[in-house]
């Protein structure tokens, strides 16, 4: 492999936004059958790297060269003709489209006078489809999925050209483990066939599961690269963040208050059933479950975004109907949504404005709104998640994925909630920023919020829960606690087994 | 479910439901406050709602494309009337002098290749500057209308040919001339948006204008050849109607856009893009030419029949929700 | 130090890509009549825009909060019709407010279907536009609305009359431009209409009821809508039934010129106010020019596109679109 | 045995002469117990039109009544009325001339002569100021595009240099039939022209407006004349701001053309042009007229 050349190689890239200098001069180059890591904090230019790669920035800088000859990608479609698949960070779906029709998008196979071929692109599909061994079929319309099989579909996107380079932008951000087993064969796949792949991620046991060379950047400057077989999670961090962490599993305890949110049979027709548990004040509950287990639901139930069909919410004891989120929020429930860009954020708003939208009918000066009080809720949250952006007016849609993910955790954390709710909190963070924010939950706690984490990342869960909740198809299977969690009673609640089976 | 069947047209959108409403009201309405002995729902009576409904239908259909693909287009009224001056004044051209009754085909092309060059210079616009749609044809509809007075001042350009005459009040098989032009182009364009790549790619576009960039299609030409498309048919309509018809004012064609907008928007396509069908299209044409005949039918006045018009077309939408509504659990966003 | 004197201008550039063709034009049509930058040419525009401009303000909420609203033109002449049939059935001082109740039930009424049964609002306000039509000449049974004592009455003042120097129509645009451009930027009402427009969903997520917020929008729509009729029969002291047709889409382009997306999320009160201007000065200056009314509209067309287009071309710091 | 007959209007929705005409239609059919209306509007759309005069030989009425929307393009329509045995009365202006084999009767106002006397009005005023030498005129047309608005145009921009030689029209632009927009175009002509003497607009409601921009400006001693006397344009005539213009009542043309018809139906013997007077009105001669009704 060392002899082989390049299959691409990008030299001294620049490229700024106003602002912002995204990329410093970076250099970085993929092998053939390689698959290569690409690793920073938010922020660092990861997703702008292979953006100028896909052709959809143009470089201010600097030179790709695809073999020997230098190239200019001066579109996507020039850059798909040229063997480059790129899987977005943010999803780049049609969704009122079918998935055969999404994943074969700008390519559907074609018969006379134009038609579709839909038999050969139902058949083509499939047959992706059974690679990744999802649930779905080739018809499915994308905006019925699931986040998670929504991403199932940007993947399966890989697999549909004879590609030289595959980029996959944090492609695991919103799957569980089950689908990370799926894509990795499928990078294993393409691995075999010569593919070199670019594969960016801040969960560090993928990158040292599935990669051979690791490049880091840092504030949009090249730090180097280095086999992953050399290397340490330690190592890398420091490369990335300039410091170590410490990620061992949380341990502290200290003393429960009440219970804040007591949920008793609690159910939402096809969503989840009889599902009843309590969080205390100063507790993390955790809630593990596979892709549509019904965590979300239950989530939204509580923040009165749905009605449920049975069952009592409630709150310091007190039975209540929670019908809107501006009751939730004035009983004091956040709710930090899995979807950041579609029910998180106003993308075309600026930082500030984002992140004080809750509660902006109290922050008053008169008639007004008061900028001052904003202000500070602003910079309180900038510094303590140490977000990346050049100002409190840059629109909130022009940060990288990760900053805005802090974004809508500022947002929800200003609110001072007594009940906490957060659904894939860290999704998209980089290792610094996210031990940030698990010690941040874990000091609400501490301060006596009542959190609830729903995560679909084990190491996640099981860092920050002083109790965790192992869902399966809409109903609780078990509750534990710290002491008795292992890797495999929980792996084993999920999947469908009562404790019973397992004893 | 392959995605465009008919059967998923007829399913969404009250529209069918709402025309059976109109027919029964009408039907009911017109035993006892029409002049006429004969029924509403006489045949006859129905073929001529087919023929009648062609203008705005035939244009509709390339709305229909234009809007799924997350556009819009305010100027085929005036489209509309400049290929019908085009039409009927170059019958009379010298050049053409020697062509006798051949003279016909050659002014419908001319017609037709202007209509579209129209909807197509929109399209470019839209492309290269990159301003709204609805920008670039709200300026058109007035630019385009500049150009039809130019042409013949604030007088009507006439032009009586009978032989085109006849053959444009022709039946065949029962049904008038503009009648099969009206099938034919909505079996084109939906022959075109469920079965073509192009049309497929016209949701996409509409749908997430992003992701269709991100993979490749390209988007600006793409969009021109759906402003050429609306272009061809709001000329094809003017040439279908004022081949019977003679005679055309600067001011003909004025706020088709909007009675089309509606009929599409009636038909279940979302204004903002990427869902839409030229089924439901086709209801909601059929919809608002029945309510216009309807409310002729049973002699309301001016004021009235603006008052109904425009509490009908709310009253479709409140049904329409009901309809949708049911058994969706939605979030409560 | 040049590199940065240089980014401001281009940052200027961007924001205000409609003020510099706004100024590009009048330049261009000053040139071609020098009488189009007197005073009193200048006034009259500005007071016989000030018509279409308060529309235009509210109609800016609506827009912003990502919905249409077609049905101010024919609302405005049902609030003209009834404070001039008003007028002199009750006197003036009860016609006004009376006149501001009709319009905002109408108002309320739209507001209600487009915001609480969240029904499409181009299709609504088109059915209004039509339906309020019906009303006003079911109202006025189709026939002109005059009052009667044109020289003795008050009611002149609100069209006609003159406070510091300045016409009262202006005046009142003046003052309904920097409340709502207030309440639009410095108020959490303001925020909210944004927020609404710009992502219903994770605006009902952060706790906004948007429903409310899109009611209020037009209950605002529907009082500039009445303020505007007021000033219309004031000006004129007598009607058609047909005073506002088609200023819907004037109105509109007024939004939509100054830089509102039609998506709803952005645009603001003074682009808004901008975007009214350069319509009323092109309107005139090409009057003043005195070109055939078919070359006006032809010129009317370029220039709109014009503008925009380099609006927009500042924005993104190239002239032209990156669609490929 | 009632007579049915069935009237498609060009476009009441757009002034009040129309919605007067249509009010004083019906009211007119309601009159005669003989006469059944059903009265079609079509929204200044031609194929509306087309398509109301085929609803209604489908719904088989005794007469049509047309207003149309354009002289030519009904000429087929009609010709069908025709061939279905409906006699056709054409109202308030006339269809071309190819359609006139197809139709029984006109009935209406004589546009052309009223622009042309809308001329000799504002001549001999000017005369009587001893300015018909000099003087200047601005002219405010109705909405491009209506018969009504070309006939009346062309009548007095004919007749003019035929009885005042010297009088320049300085500028022509459409007000739409619109107060408020002829207001705006008066007001430019004020800033544009610093001597203007004669308006001539192309009906009273817009004469009102180009007065009113008048009024504003301060500009006194120019002569206002018109067309189609509103009550509007009455009023400021009896306060002596508005010269003259032309008496038609809505009233008049709807009853004549109703009349029309049944007299066609009774088997009358009718000429073909059935023109009613138009006379002029000026602040001389107001008091032989009433106040107009709209
Ligand atoms: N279109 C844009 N306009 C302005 N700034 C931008 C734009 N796109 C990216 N940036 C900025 O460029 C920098 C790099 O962003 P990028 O998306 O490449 O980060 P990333 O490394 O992918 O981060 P993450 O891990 O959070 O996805 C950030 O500061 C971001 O705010
Ligand atoms: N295989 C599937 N096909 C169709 N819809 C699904 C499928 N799986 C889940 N859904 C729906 O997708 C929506 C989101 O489910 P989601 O996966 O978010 O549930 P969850 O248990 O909260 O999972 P998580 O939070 O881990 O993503 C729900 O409405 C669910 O009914
Ligand atoms: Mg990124
Ligand atoms: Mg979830």
């Amino acid at each position: 492999m060392t002899d082989a050349k390049p299959v691409l190689r990008l030299e001294n890239i620049v490229k700024t936004f106003p602002g912002v200098r995204a990329l410093d001069g970076v250099s970085f180059s993929v092998m053939p059958g390689e698959v290569h890591a690409l690793m920073g904090e938010n922020g660092a230019g990861k997703s702008t790297l292979m953006k100028v790669l896909g052709g959809i920035h143009q470089p201010d800088g600097g030179t790709i060269f695809m073999g020997d000859d230098a190239v200019v990608m001066s579109g996507p479609l020039e850059a798909k003709a040229k063997g480059i698949v790129f899987i977005h960070q943010e999803l780049s779906l049609a969704e009122e489209l079918s998935v055969a029709e999404n994943i074969y998008l700008g390519e559907l196979p074609t018969k006379s006078l134009g038609r579709v071929d839909w038999t050969r692109l139902a058949d083509q599909t499939n047959a992706i489809l059974q690679k990744l061994n999802v649930g779905f079929d080739a018809n499915t319309r994308v905006g019925d999925l699931s986040i998670a099989n929504q991403q199932m579909v940007e993947i399966a996107r890989a697999l549909t050209v004879d590609a030289k380079a595959v980029i996959f932008d944090e492609p695991t951000a919103s799957l569980t483990d089950s689908e990370k087993v799926v894509l990795f064969d499928v990078i294993a796949d393409l691995q075999a066939t010569n593919v070199g792949i670019i594969y960016i991620s801040h969960r560090m046991e993928e990158i040292f599961k599935i990669t051979d060379r690791i490049t880091v950047l840092r504030d949009g400057q090249y730090q180097g690269t280095v086999e992953t077989a050399d290397s340490t999670e330690e190592s890398v961090t420091q490369m990335m963040i300039g410091r170590t962490l410490d990620l061992s599993r949380n341990a502290s305890h200290h003393a429960l208050g009440e219970v804040a949110l007591e949920v008793r049979g609690l159910s939402c027709s096809k969503h989840y059933q009889d599902v009843s548990f309590e969080v205390r004040r100063g507790e993390v509950v955790g809630f593990y479950g596979l892709v549509g287990a019904g965590r979300t639901e239950i989530a939204e139930t509580l923040f009165g975004l749905r009605d449920p069909s049975a069952g009592q919410i409630l709150l310091d004891g007190e039975e209540v109907r929670i019908n809107s989120p501006a009751d939730a929020i004035a009983r004091g429930i956040s709710l930090v949504p899995e979807d950041r860009k579609g029910q998180g954020l106003v993308l075309g708003m600026n930082c500030r404005d984002n992140m004080t939208l809750p509660q902006i009918d109290t922050l008053k000066a008169g008639p007004f709104v008061a900028q001052g009080a904003e202000m500070e809720i602003f910079d309180k949250y900038h510094k303590q998640l140490d977000i990346r952006t050049p100002g409190w007016k840059q629109q909130v849609g022009n940060l990288s994925g990760g900053n805005q993910q802090k974004i809508v955790i500022g947002k929800w954390l200003s609110m001072h909630p007594k009940v906490l709710i957060v659904d894939e909190p860290t999704r998209g963070i980089d290792v610094g920023s996210k031990s940030e924010i698990h010690k941040l939950l874990r000091a609400l706690a501490a301060q006596g919020y009542a959190v609830m984490v729903i995560s679909s990342e084990m190491p996640e869960v099981l860092h920050v829960s002083d109790r965790i909740v192992a869902m399966y198809s809409g109903r609780v299977m078990r509750t534990f606690t710290s002491e008795d969690v292992t890797e495999d009673n929980l792996i084993q609640a999920i999947s469908g087994m009562t404790s019973e089976q397992v004893a | 479910m392959k995605p465009g069947t008919v059967s998923t047209a007829l399913k969404s959108g009250a529209i069918w439901g709402f025309i059976i409403l109109e027919l029964i009201f009408f039907s009911v309405a017109g035993e006892f406050l029409s002049l006429s002995d004969k029924a509403f729902m006489d045949w006859d009576n129905m073929l001529l709602l087919l023929k009648q409904s062609a203008p705005i239908g035939i244009i509709a259909m390339g709305m229909t494309i234009v809007m799924v693909n997350g556009n819009i287009d305010l100027s085929v009224g005036a489209t509309f009337a400049i290929a019908a001056i085009v039409l009927l004044d170059s019958m009379t051209w010298p050049i053409f002098a020697g062509l006798g009754d051949w003279v016909i085909p050659v002014a419908w092309l001319l017609a037709l290749v202007v209509g579209t060059l129209l909807g197509a210079l929109n399209g470019l616009i839209v492309w290269k500057t990159g301003v709204d749609a609805f920008i670039v044809t709200l300026g058109a509809m007035l630019g385009y209308r500049g150009i039809v007075f130019m042409f013949n001042g604030e007088q009507p350009t006439s032009h009586l040919n009978w032989t085109l005459v006849d053959f444009a009040e022709a039946e065949f098989l029962g049904l008038a001339t503009a009648s099969w032009f009206l099938l034919a182009a909505t079996f084109v364009i939906w022959f075109v948006m469920a079965k073509t790549v192009h049309g497929r790619n016209a949701y996409a576009i509409g749908d997430n204008r992003e992701a269709a960039v991100n993979a490749g299609i390209r988007v600006g030409p793409h969009m021109m050849i759906n402003f050429a498309i609306i272009g061809f048919l709001a000329a094809l309509s003017a040439v279908v109607f004022y081949s019977e018809s003679g005679s055309v004012n600067p001011n003909d064609g004025q706020l088709y856009e909007l009675w089309v907008i509606t009929a599409v928007v009636l038909g279940g396509t979302k204004i903002t893009g990427g869902a839409g069908n030229v089924i439901g299209t086709f209801g909601g044409v059929i919809a608002i030419q029945l309510l216009r005949k309807g409310l002729g039918h049973i002699g309301a006045d001016t004021s009235t029949v603006n008052l109904v018009i425009g509490l009908i077309l709310v009253a479709v939408l409140v049904l329409d929700r009901q309809l949708n509504m049911k058994g969706k659990e939605e979030l409560k966003v | 130090m040049a590199d940065i004197t240089r980014q401001q201008i281009g940052s200027l550039l961007a924001k205000q890509g409609i003020l510099i063709a706004f100024v590009a034009f009048l330049i261009g049509f000053t040139i071609a009549n020098p009488k189009f930058l007197t005073p009193d040419n200048v006034l009259s525009v500005i007071r016989s825009s000030a018509i279409l401009g308060v529309m235009a303000l509210g109609v800016t909420f609506v827009v912003i909060s990502g919905n249409l609203d077609l049905s101010v033109g024919s609302m405005m002449s049902f609030s003209t019709i009834v404070v001039l049939d008003l007028h002199d059935k009750i006197g003036p001082a009860l016609a006004i407010p009376a006149m501001f109740a009709m319009t905002l039930a109408l108002g309320a009424l739209i507001g209600f279907l487009v915001g609480y049964l969240k029904l499409n609002s181009l299709i609504v306000t088109l059915g209004m536009l039509s339906a309020i039509h019906g009303l006003t000449l079911t109202y006025s049974g189709g026939k002109n609305m005059d009052i009667a004592d044109k020289e003795g009455t008050w009611f002149s003042v609100f069209g006609q009359g003159t406070a510091l120097g300045l016409p009262i129509p202006i005046l009142m645009f003046v003052a309904v431009a920097a409340l709502l451009g207030l309440i639009l930027s410095r108020t959490s009402f303001g925020r909210k209409v944004y927020a609404v427009g710009g992502n219903g969903t994770a605006a009902t997520f952060s706790g906004i009821p948007r429903a409310r917020t899109v009611f209020m929008c037009y209950l605002i729509s529907a009082t500039c809508v009445a303020t505007a009729g007021l000033i219309q029969a004031s000006r004129s002291l007598g009607s058609q039934n047909t005073v506002g047709q088609g200023l819907e889409l004037e109105v509109l382009a007024a939004v939509i010129l100054g830089g509102a997306s039609l998506l709803g999320g952005s645009g603001t009160i003074f682009k808004t106010v901008i975007g009214v201007l350069i319509l009323g000065f092109i309107q005139n200056g090409l009057l003043l020019i005195g070109l055939q009314f078919y070359v006006q509209f032809i010129v009317t067309w370029v220039i709109i596109i014009l503008a925009v287009w380099l609006d927009i071309a500042a924005k993104r710091g190239k002239l032209m679109s990156p669609i490929a | 045995q009632t007579m049915k007959i069935g009237i498609t209007q060009n476009n009441v929705g757009v002034d009040s002469y129309q919605t007067t005409y249509e009010s004083a239609f019906i009211a007119a059919a309601a009159e005669n117990s003989d006469v059944d209306a059903v009265v079609l509007d079509a929204g200044g759309d031609v194929a509306r039109q087309i398509a109301q005069i085929e609803d209604l030989i489908q719904q088989e009425v005794d007469a049509i009544i047309i207003w149309p929307t354009n002289g030519e393009a009904v000429i087929p329509a009609v010709r069908k009325a025709h061939q279905a045995g409906i006699p056709v009365v054409v109202t308030n202006s006339n269809i071309a001339e190819a359609g006139f084999d197809f139709v029984n009767s006109f009935s209406g106002p004589d546009n052309i002569t009223q622009g042309a006397r809308s001329a000799e009005i504002m001549c001999d005023k000017f005369k009587d100021m001893g300015i018909e030498g000099e003087a200047q005129v601005v002219h405010i047309t109705g909405q491009p595009g209506y018969t009504t608005a070309i006939e009346r145009a062309k009548g007095f921009e004919d007749r003019m240099p035929e009885v005042c030689a010297d009088v320049m029209i300085v500028d022509t632009q459409p007000g739409d039939w619109n107060r408020e927009k002829s207001q705006q175009v008066m007001e430019a002509f004020l800033v544009k022209y610093d001597d203007i003497d004669g308006v001539y607009s192309g009906d009273d409601n817009m004469g009102v407006g180009a007065l009113n921009a008048a009024k504003a400006a301060g500009r006194d001693g120019i002569i206002f004349v018109g067309a189609t006397n509103f009550a509007v344009g009455y009023e400021a005539m009896a306060a002596g701001d508005y010269w003259g213009s032309i008496y038609q009542s809505p009233v008049d043309d709807a009853e004549a053309a109703l009349k029309t018809a049944i007299d066609i139906l009774e088997g009358k013997e009718l000429p073909f042009l059935n023109y009613f007077d138009t006379p002029k009105i000026t602040q001389d001669n107001m008091g032989d007229y009433t106040k107009p009704v709209f």
